[in-house]
């Protein structure tokens, strides 16, 4: 077994450094690496590059990084609930590449697995499309996208192991996997770390040769966006 | 009289078929839910990777790892079943979902849709949209007929950045239900209450009258 | 929830035709739609083309169908370990298309996903390639791959439940999951055909909506082609 | 004396360094498994869905559902995990297989190598060995300098259909190791007792020597 055990996030994020790019899983709140997105504002790394589907709320996630200034432009797909990033995004001060969620995934995960581009159906016609290649298959139009290129990946599972295999929890899955293995470096942040045997070699999400440190998030504060609820009928 | 939002969501409902999958849009889509007869068996899916949706959870019982595509909090019914995000649009692209409900800024008479940008005002960006209505087949629209200012939203030419071309099929307002023809929008139902020329008037693209409209039933 | 299940093999094969394409899920015999290999043998269908990783054995998976001369195309990695096949496909009686095991998976999963061709760095240069578009990509070549078209997928789990949902176990899981939906209709053979709601929602394989029928195999023989064993030391 | 397969293995055992992913070929690859370093951590990686591959199992407790690329039952290791054929294309292709060791039919001196096909008589398949060849950014060819009639495998131009071009870094045979490089296979050593000019004859393609060349230590 190959140990890809840190003791803590300061070990798990050796060697970022300013102008990097970085893939963060999550969608909107749910599912985002926490400690490591702290461990950035800490480290005050200025002209990041992100790729996540969305940009943190004001005050948590990302929006922690965008507050700083430290963001100098986002791959997005949805990039509502946050004032501080419409008023960057409007001024000019932020770089924002607004992308279709499915192609957001799927450059990711053609990153991982070695495929140069992909022909999605996804903005043809659209502004999206602007100045890429198209091309017609069967009669359907498609866009040409190409991979990703990332120096690090920061995920957050809910439990792994020190050989680096992760499992994801409901929705909190999301984007982490497919970020996973497409960087040069992946960090993987979990809720739980187990001792290696204890995880079924069936139920394993992502094997831990697409990660390259992993180590356990001290606390997971898991703000909900949108809490929505339904009364007992009595 | 006008339907309201849910009057919306009601007529949509009527249009989801036993054995759906269905994906549903932010705002008026998510109500639809709520409506579906409940004779037929039906699936929901939301793109940020769960199938099978239940109803909001009872308070007290959230999970932050557990939400929608509008990151409201969810529960999940017998058979659901989670997934990334690759997976996710894998159902979507793959023409594995059979009936996407979404809103719209703006339809145009060819299928055009706009929903997701304002330039220099609004940029929330397009999250799934783009690829639900590159794919799907059996698209429905869900939206309100004019603006707050009172000027039409079923237009000749979207003025607005687009989200797909030439993707939409249907079309329900708070006024009417349009099906999008070669010809233009052709009229099949009319709001309890709404007149053919209140439509008409409500409508900038090309609309297509033929025979007796009648009344939505919901 | 959709119900999928359907009463036996009989039933889950209705529609099937001469002539038709079929994807087989399996790597060797490991994993292979046994139940409804045999209801193809005894339907006796003829002139099929068969999306498979492997051709079976002479008496035993795909290899009952080829001994019958049912089918007129196979669609493989790799075809060893198999007499008749090679007697009739160096015979000219069968038509073997054999592509790279990589590419083979990503043409299913294409499929499965909605992209109409990939670009693969797999079989560059050699006779896979001739006749099919090349491109570089940062100075490395690949090769252009269509998805497959297919009509009939057969695939093999381990459990599943009547919403469709599947799951897999060890090496079994192969090319089964980027077959399920990578077809027009998707037929799911279980071990164990479980309860809705058993299945834990966070570790089903395949979501149910790949699949259009489920049915539980009468019997499994699981044959093992390679009994390979180490002695206990005493 | 030259090498047999389990000698060739262990040779090739010794390029395993720590914290190496590996993929194994049928046939003396798999050899090399038993041959690794025990001070050090090493994963194997099968093409039909495997991470974290163990020795082959007990008699009596073979599962048919656990077998490697050559259909080989096998075991599992702790952290051990199993996936479908498309992620286990994604390890390979994505690079995140650090070694990859496999067989060949012939190998030339600009690094193609042909290990799957030979016109009109047999024809097995390239099963994932196209894709390993075309990704793995470390190869090492395992097999013997000549074939049964004693004409030499080790060539200028490779006569049989490719499995790939230009991948081949490292070639490991019963009589040498030898390393491909711009202006032919350079010879690295020499197996026990086996001449310089025992390998002169054995290689059609250009040979380099320079210096002494030693005796492989196994």
């Amino acid at each position: 077994m190959i140990n890809k055990k840190v003791a803590n996030v300061h070990e798990a994020l050796q060697g970022v450094s300013d102008n990097m790019t970085f893939m963060l899983g999550g969608f909107g709140l749910c599912g985002i690496p926490e400690n490591s997105i702290n461990e950035l504002v800490k480290l005050n790394l200025k002209g990041l590059t992100c790729i996540s589907n969305n940009a943190g709320v004001d005050d948590f996630g990302l929006g922690l990084l965008l507050h700083k200034k430290q963001i100098k432009k986002m791959v997005s797909s949805y990039v509502g609930e946050n004032d501080e990033f419409e008023r960057q995004m409007l001024s000019g001060e932020l770089d924002v590449e607004l992308i279709p969620q499915g192609t957001l995934a799927e450059r990711c995960r053609a990153a991982q697995a070695g495929f140069p581009a992909i022909y999605t159906p996804a903005g043809y016609g659209t502004e999206v499309a602007e100045g890429k290649e198209t091309r017609e298959f069967d009669g359907k139009m498609y866009v040409l996208e190409h991979a990703f290129k990332a120096d690090f990946a920061f995920v957050k599972a809910w439990k792994g192991d020190a050989a680096g295999n992760l499992i994801f929890k409901g929705t909190a899955r999301n984007f982490n996997p497919v970020m996973c293995g497409a960087a040069k470096i992946t960090v993987a942040e979990v809720e739980e770390l187990v001792p290696v045997g204890t995880l079924d070699p069936n139920q394993i999400h992502i094997p831990g040769i697409f990660v390259q440190r992993i180590f356990q998030g001290e606390t997971y504060e898991k703000r909900i966006e949108q809490r929505t609820v339904r009364q007992r009928s009595t | 009289m006008a339907l309201d939002k849910i009057g919306i969501a009601k007529r949509i409902a009527k249009e989801v078929q036993d054995g759906y999958y269905v994906n549903l849009g932010i705002g008026i889509p998510t109500l639809v839910a709520n409506y579906v007869r409940d004779d037929i068996e039906v699936e929901f899916q939301s793109e940020n990777g769960v199938l099978g949706m239940g109803p909001f959870p009872f308070d007290g019982e959230e999970d932050a790892d557990i939400i929608n595509a509008g990151k409201q909090t969810i529960t999940t019914l017998p058979g659901a079943s989670f997934f990334d995000s690759a997976m996710s649009f894998s159902m979507i692209r793959g023409k594995h979902v059979d009936l996407t409900i979404l809103g719209a800024m703006e339809v145009s008479e060819n299928g055009d849709i706009a929903n997701w940008k304002i330039p220099g005002k609004m940029v929330k960006g397009m999250g799934g949209a783009m690829d639900l209505v590159a794919s799907a087949e059996n698209i429905i629209v869900a939206m309100m007929h004019t603006n707050k200012a009172g000027e039409s939203k079923i237009l000749k030419r979207c003025s607005l950045p687009l989200t797909g071309v030439g993707c939409v099929k249907k079309i329900v307002t708070n006024l009417a239900v349009l099906e999008v023809t070669d010809k233009g929008f052709k009229l099949l139902e009319r709001a309890p209450g709404i007149s053919v020329e209140d439509i008409k008037k409500a409508t900038e693209g090309t609309l297509i009258i033929e025979g007796d409209i009648p009344e939505m039933s919901i």
